[in-house]
């Protein structure tokens, strides 16, 4: 068992003919992934990296069976692409796809929900569980086949973070980049009770940063109802500032969205929080060492 | 995210139909006499900076005036200050109502909900932050449904407002929402918002547009207010680029890896002033284009931080090596590289062949640029 | 046990202080009906039929635990009040305005599904449980409690074809006229399942119409998941061939939609048809007693 | 249901953008000579009656023109035309256009899906009803999402349509899509929607209005091209009339029981002509009104079957005993009444008093009221 994806997964990747869909197409295949379908519109027949290129993902879906949509099309036609694939019928669309007007991602996140679809992103790293399947861009260098689950709302960062667990020895079951946009279809909140019933996970890595209140609200969570030890990580304790949203943004998160109070947070729920990125592998390490005595 | 100016943003509340007191905007003491004398602008009236910061009233950026010679006064006075760091370019003057309350209402996104929040207070005209939570409502607006009649009932409930001003808030709520829903706005807020009589007219206006739907309205595109110039032109090159108080330019990928590395700078003694993230670029020139913007901004030392995604190491090694070779000596300044992940060997290489070492330890490269800078390390 | 409404039912009257909200008001109470609050932005205070008036349906729902909407608020407020009312938690709304525009009907409809309620109507008589509750317009005197469901998308036919049934000396376990909009919160297809579950109900009435498909449709999983008998009248049969909806329309219910296509469906499921009102109670009579035989 | 002449619907077109040929109205062959002759209408012209009934072409009611004497001829023939009981008080005049391909595009609602439907079909030109089912394309519209592009994209497949054409489609879906949901519309059909060159054109305009939305579009109270003229006062007194061949006057209240009646006067060889649906009125005076206009209709008989819900059976009966006494006893008719239901027993008594006696069974009044016609009974 893994997270949201596994040996059954099948990618249609939505704008695989432009460079970025093309490049991590084929990294997607080299790190295992049933990539079984693109999507270009009046590209129909081609084949890029060995993969069926279709008009619509309709089409993809009756040809291929494919079950994941990983998205790569421009900003301007994100909104569009997201109700294709879930009018097509998947129900696990990662959108890579960064600038979403954070309106559109609103419909989008709306009209998913009441579908029954999830959305992983937009602007996010997207998911991987190593030896199984990749639905996005992290490298696959970082990862090796374990059982530390990783969520993340920053991406480079995540492979940072990754990449430090996985050369201090120890491995990933499922890492989930949520993406750091106002608004993301997928947040912690979302994401913790996947790693709770997960059999693959002992240990769960959070990577948060400032602003908004995702952290607080998965501290909360984890709190009452986690019960695998999670060591956290937050970005932005000495950032300046931040300016977005405004009056009425501070209001919303009043007392909450700074490093200071996601870390108090974290830590009253009982989360290790690290000081420093590479810090995380070492803590994640003495903690399963813990458990295993136990 | 562009910030606009009062008066800009009131030119969008006018487009659709927000209630504004009469007024007009002006760049000089003439001009300002002029749009008194010809009646324009009635008297009295009020005189306001137009700059992006908040605290206008008790700074000094906002004066009254009852004769044209005081209006002469007081725009010569403003126009020449330089409020919280802006210099004021331009005036707003506008006729001075006889107000009875002022009010708070705004709508803007709840992250959490992931929903439009439509936000109200009895308390206006003083910052919403210091009024108490108790005092102020909270409506999550279903952003397929839009506002309801529901939702403007308890906000005029909340408000105070009752007979014909009901009808003014109902037919002022729609329209502020058409402003936030169809301009992408991040932020539409009016504080305050006036009750004058039975009518309620917008003395404020506060409005955030987000810059990824720019796609959808060219027209913010040459809005500047907000920006230094090498933030403007970093913009134009599309490089996300900011510019603080510090001596440690930061080139990383990633919003959370380039925050990341500040705490570990701050940490070290470090003082970081210029932030550039190079996000997912893949192209060698642009991130060339990159470093020479970060040596216009005269760094003391940069620190590189780069882990490869879609970035690869490679492109960056050559960009920044093709870079380097454009700086003239004289205004050259100390490099610390760690560049890791995809295409690391390749990148090292480049970098090793143009005399840079890169130092895998996060820790150990920021101990180094601190010390390059004379901090604590 | 009952279908939709029962002892259980609290209703809310939306638009209590207009003539039509007060009057049925008064003969929902007199059916038995336990209707706990009514709104009207404004009146909030005061006092109709004995039932206490709010501003808002959240202040009733928490003040009374309503769980039940009576909406008699006029066409142009109509969508407000629904979505008012699924805000405020209530599940089941009964839509009596008539002259909805199907545009705003679109909205409501998909607002109140994506959130798990359900619409009867518009323009619709609402739902009767003889001894239980009514929420709606359903003439009292019409009904005796018993074992026949009926299904309407009529307002006076339904009460004919009811008072047809009850003075032949039976009665009803549910009556639900859905309104014969072109958008109807509920359609005979929704409501045959509930039907089929209803241990009340021993047989169930059909009323139909000529226009749209949806006679149609329910033949069709009446034939293939209905186990109770089925007695239906279809109105229509002389009526001018309808302009409604043009050619456009014609193409979407090709081959349906007429009496002559809807009477042959009922027909080839299993249905006993009517060829007139009156028919139906003896028709229904007759079913009975043959079911009780075996 | 307002139905719009072709004119009135492109005049909705033109305002969401929708590619039209030029054009203009004429309501006599000197306006329709002066248009080709100040060049407002280029020739070659067509000239097409602006009427609500299809069938034009073959009718005699599209002509086309290549001088001014021959569109002054051509529009007065159409303008002295009844086609199919309609006069003809308008004439389209319009460019003749180069076209290559005749399509088929429209919205309207699906019923069973309670969505939104965009019909397509490659084959236009002829009435959609004749084309063979599986050369027609259905997507339903979520109407919250709207159209989407993947959605306009198989339109353009189904139509073959591609390179610039296909984005002047996608352009006319999206403007045809807002005056569906914009303007309350049941339908808006472009048939034929022409090729020409790659710039796609609607021929022809067919628009429905929704009544009901009519308090967001007063607009549209005005137009009245498709009623008789007692259908049009019934209208203004907001009476549910309609009006066919036949001799029986049937007033019942509410859809289906009206229906039920005329089905159980057919079965008894009668021929109902006028349906008047009370509706839930609950207003004796409106009730009188109703039967007045029926009596205006002059039937042979008159059929009254009531169940009383809303409309209660004793304010029927107050309302037409009112009413009988101001029709003029030469223009009286028989009646026959049938009213059950809420208030029965004051109902009964009333009519009693004035003569009139309720016969219970609908099969019995119904077979009376056939009788009283000299039809079979």
């Amino acid at each position: 068992m893994s997270v949201l994806v596994d040996h059954q997964t099948r990618v249609v990747v939505q704008g695989i003919t432009g460079h970025q869909g093309t490049t991590h197409t084929r990294q997607m295949k080299e790190f295992g992934t049933q990539v079984v379908a693109g999507v270009t519109p009046g590209k129909a027949g081609a084949t890029v990296e060995g993969v069926p290129v279709f008009d619509s993902v309709r089409d993809a879906v009756e040809r291929t069976g494919a079950n994941a949509s990983c998205i790569f099309v421009p900003a301007p036609g994100a909104k569009d692409a997201l109700i294709e694939a879930v009018d097509a019928g998947i129900r696990l669309c990662t959108i890579v796809t960064e600038h979403v007007p954070f309106h559109d991602m609103l419909v989008m996140y709306h009209y998913a929900k009441s579908r029954g679809a999830r959305i992983i992103g937009p602007n996010c790293p997207g998911i991987a569980a190593p030896g199984k399947a990749k639905v996005g861009i992290i490298p696959n260098v970082v990862f090796r086949p374990g059982r530390v689950g990783v969520i993340s709302r920053s991406g480079t960062l995540t492979y940072e973070i990754v990449n430090g667990i996985t050369e201090h020895g120890l491995g990933e079951s499922t890492c989930i980049g949520l993406g750091g946009d106002p608004v993301v279809g997928t947040t912690f909140l979302d994401a913790l009770p996947m790693f709770e019933t997960d059999h693959d996970t002992d240990l769960l890595v959070m990577v948060g940063e400032i602003g908004g209140t995702a952290e607080e609200d998965a501290a909360e969570y984890i709190g009452k109802h986690f019960s695998k030890p999670v060591v956290a990580y937050i970005a932005g304790r000495a950032a300046p500032e931040g300016k977005r949203m405004g009056h009425a943004g501070a209001i919303i998160s009043r007392g909450k969205g700074t490093a200071a109070t996601k870390v108090a947070a974290l830590e009253a729920a009982g989360v290790t929080v690290a000081r420093f990125p590479y810090d995380v592998a070492e803590l994640v390490a003495a903690k399963l060492a813990k458990a295993s005595q136990r | 995210m562009v910030k606009l100016a009062e008066w800009r943003g009131k030119q969008l509340f006018r487009k659709y139909d927000v209630p504004l007191p009469r007024g007009a905007v002006a760049r000089s003491a003439d001009e300002a006499a002029g749009l008194v004398g010809s009646g324009k602008v009635p008297l009295p009236c009020v005189i306001k900076a137009q700059v992006l910061a908040g605290g206008r009233g008790k700074g000094g950026a906002v004066k009254f005036a009852s004769t044209p010679e005081e209006v002469r006064t007081a725009a010569s006075s403003i126009l020449g200050l330089e409020f919280k760091g802006e210099k004021v370019r331009e005036i707003l003057l506008e006729e001075k109502l006889p107000i009875a309350r002022e009010l708070y209402v705004s709508f803007t996104l709840d992250r959490a909900a992931r929903d439009p929040i439509l936000i109200a207070s009895a308390r206006g005209g003083v910052e919403i932050e210091s009024v108490d939570d108790r005092e102020i409502d909270r409506q999550l607006i279903d952003p397929f449904a839009g506002l309801t009649g529901y939702e403007k009932r308890r906000a005029a409930k909340v408000l105070g407002i009752t007979g014909n001003a009901a009808k003014s808030l109902d037919r002022l709520l729609d329209a502020l929402w058409k402003v936030f829903a169809l301009e992408d706005a991040e932020l539409v807020e009016i504080n305050p918002l006036a009750v004058v009589g039975d009518r309620l007219v917008a003395l404020d206006a506060k409005v955030i547009i987000e810059d990824d739907a720019s796609f959808r309205h060219p027209e913010y595109a040459e809005i500047r207010d907000d920006r230094t110039p090498l933030e403007e032109i970093a913009r134009e090159k599309q490089i996300a680029f900011v510019q603080l108080d510090g001596n440690i330019g930061v080139i990383a990928n990633g919003a959370g890896l380039t925050m990341a590395t500040l705490d570990v700078l701050k940490e070290f003694g470090g003082n970081p002033g210029v932030f550039l993230d190079l996000g997912g670029t893949d192209d060698p020139a642009k991130v060339a284009e990159a470093f020479l913007l970060m040596a216009q901004a005269k760094p003391k030392a940069v620190f590189l931080n780069i882990f490869g995604g879609v970035t690869k190491c490679d492109t960056v090694a050559r960009g920044l090596v093709e870079a380097m070779g454009q700086v003239p000596p004289h205004e050259r300044f100390p490099l610390v590289a760690r560049i890791r992940g995809n295409h690391e060997t390749e990148g090292i290489a480049i970098l090793r062949a143009a005399g840079i070492t890169s130092v895998p330890s996060l820790k150990e490269s920021a101990q180094a640029v601190v010390a390059a800078t004379g901090g604590r390390a």
